[in-house]
């Protein structure tokens, strides 16, 4: 399987019947096709709605209906359209229980940067700084390494997205919680050994207890 | 009081120098024919206030691309290359504002009230040069209303006083930009008689809207 | 004519076309039957909607729709009804330009006490401080002695409602305009005298060099 | 999710001390049942935040009445003269509140904001023990969130995941409150299935509201 949807899948793991959710661009988006059976959860859209489905069947797309990535997609019956300071009221507010971020670089400490490289590439910022100061919960959903480099650090030195607001990392070799004493890891990929997701990771790893295999 | 005026006599009101708000999340919801002929008419020097600089080709971004913006305040800048590069080459302005903040900025310049108290940015360099202030043991930033001296908006369904119903997600900016400028101009994709929208269902009221163009219907 | 109809005619003829206006219990709320011919104001209830319409016939009321006063009322064509933040955006934000209130003191600071008598009389201030604070011009329209005391001071001492924010006085005698310099009398009732007029108010009134006739 | 429960299920959620917040504007748009339930039930000692307090016989001064009032924030309380009374004899503490402020206070607390800057209250009672602010030569108080164990909520058509549409002036606080306390309870005039709202004509999305009673009809 490939690593995002096997990360993807995991993630879908932590979603909780009633949970409102809102996931970023890219590796994210890919949570909302594996919501566990049974239950519901409600994805909101930064740019004004809650109850986001799926994109539409071609020929049937709105072009008023679209998602923060600009791509057209649907509302589900029970949802909710409404203004950027009621959107972000949901998101800063608490209302949110679970956000889905990719990552450029996380550290011990919960810190999050996932929005510029000075000098190369600055996007902006968006509604990540809210999402991640705001949500009740917030995964770091992305590949451990990029090209090789670390980018679970001892301490993130790109600008920060927000400081010390993550709570759970969840890669292709295992699911990390961040912790007041550091970084928990709490299951690992059995296609890795305890030592090569070290290897991979700059900060020091503490090795939970009861270390479970992590399954999909 | 007739509100409906050609796009000509609506954009006559923009002059250089200005400062604006443009309506619209990636082009979702933006006045696009205002800002088309905002593009044909040249007007420069502008303060743009936007959600973001959509793309070259689509909302606000093709003012961006036609040079005509000196200072931008957005929350993303990443689907528009050529923001980047004016900003890059410091030939404009850009103040990078987390867009939860960007809205609330908007509201408390429409609403009155002289800022907020947010958790957003704190411990970013969002918060350089912000008064921080700490309430029961948490730090917010201090942030300022904004204000400008013309909003172009859009809207779906609106009637001859400019009361507004939106559709989907054009809301967006466009519902608090109407509070928040001395002069406000809707695009309307449909323009209604007074009395035609319920008023539990008028989501701007016409009190806010100054000119009306349109409609596309 | 009765002293009250009087006065709120004379208020009336300060609404202009196109103007947003918030109408205090009582006395101002008769102003609404006076608007001049050939244009058009919108009359704003803080409790939650625009274009407050008459008093709807016996029969037709529907007990969803009253003023701040709990009064049955009608909406007109190109109402709008929102919330109580909405409502007070409206008002905080300048965008009322008149609002009329009754007053027990008003000073020539412009200062206004309309909201309690410490020990006697505290019925909460309600909307009155938001609606003097943000309107662009206040109208204070009273009675302008009350059984025989000033209510026009040289400095309220009941408790304010705001400070500075008044720009006008409407009473039976008089139409007095809150300056830097003082209060003015601009109009006078010519059914007093200057005197009279002074006599009756505590603060020193300067005599506008065009003062003019009081009409309604 | 069922959200749809009977009136003494929802209100056996407060407990005496409790913080709540009840909806409404001199009774108009109160949740009229689940104050009588209140009122039955006895619960006492509790804070309770309301634009006003209502008639002795209407709304939430039914609560003042009958004495479960132990703190009122309010801005206006002239329509129930037992409120005074047990103000002026020390029986209840009462904190008078701009109505714009007190509606802000509310939206600050569902929203995440630390706290607001209003010019309004400036040189009166209301700025005693506040922190004063000047931004760009104008004084502001610096306003804090208000929040609330339960909020007690009336909405006109609600479906049955609590998304809400008000009719007429019953907007006021409603829809605030919703968003401003742990639990919230919506009294509903008519349940509706799931989907018979339009998106686009929501007030109050159903991701606030924990249960329904109701429908009347």
């Amino acid at each position: 399987m490939d690593k995002k949807e096997f990360i993807a899948r995991r993630v879908a793991k932590e979603l909780k019947d009633g949970d409102v959710v809102n996931l970023g661009i890219g590796l994210p988006t890919m949570v909302a096709n594996h919501v566990p059976e049974g239950i519901n959860v409600y994805f909101q859209s930064e740019n004004g709605f809650i109850g986001l489905g799926p994109a539409p069947e071609e020929g049937n797309e709105d072009p008023y209906i679209v998602n923060a990535g600009a791509q057209c997609v649907t509302i589900l019956p029970g949802g909710a359209f409404f203004d950027s300071s009621t959107s972000f009221g949901i998101i800063r507010g608490g209302h949110v229980d679970i956000t889905v971020l990719g990552a450029l670089q996380v550290d011990e400490k919960g810190n999050l940067a996932n929005w510029m490289i000075p000098g190369k590439m600055v996007p902006g910022m968006g509604g990540a700084m809210d999402l991640v100061t705001g949500a009740k919960k917030v995964i770091v959903a992305m590949e451990h390494t990029v090209k090789g480099n670390h980018k679970i650090l001892k301490e993130c030195n790109l600008p920060l997205t927000a400081a010390g607001e993550v709570n759970l990392i969840i890669t292709e070799m295992g699911v990390i919680e961040v912790t007041d004493k550091g970084l928990v890891l709490k299951e690992i990929n059995p296609e890795y050994t305890i030592e090569e997701v070290q290897a991979a990771t700059e900060a020091e790893l503490i090795i939970d207890e009861n270390l479970k295999k992590m399954e999909i | 009081m007739n509100k409906i005026v050609s796009i000509e006599e609506a954009i006559s009101h923009i002059k250089d120098g200005m400062t604006i708000m443009i309506g619209g999340f990636l082009g979702c919801g933006s006045p696009h024919r205002l800002i088309d002929a905002l593009v044909e008419k040249g007007v420069k020097d502008l303060t743009l206030i936007c959600n973001d600089s959509g793309f070259p080709e689509i909302g606000s971004g093709k003012l961006v691309v036609n040079r005509q913006i000196k200072k931008l305040i957005a929350s993303h800048i990443g689907t528009n290359r050529e923001t980047g590069n004016q900003m890059n080459a410091g030939e404009m302005e850009v103040v990078l504002v987390p867009q939860g903040t960007l809205a609330e900025q908007v509201r408390a310049g429409g609403s009155g009230l002289g800022g907020f108290l947010t958790p957003t940015g704190v411990g970013t360099v969002v918060e350089e040069g912000k008064e921080k202030i700490e309430i029961d043991g948490k730090t917010y930033l201090l942030e300022l209303p904004l204000r400008a001296d013309v909003a172009l908006i859009a809207g779906h369904t609106v009637d001859k006083f400019g009361n507004i119903v939106y559709h989907g997600a054009t809301r967006n900016f466009n519902n608090l930009m109407a509070t928040a400028a001395d002069l406000v101009i809707v695009e309307a994709e449909e323009i209604v008689e007074v009395g035609a929208i319920d008023p539990n269902h008028v989501v701007t009221p016409g009190i806010f809207v100054d000119y009306i163009v349109g409609g596309g219907k």
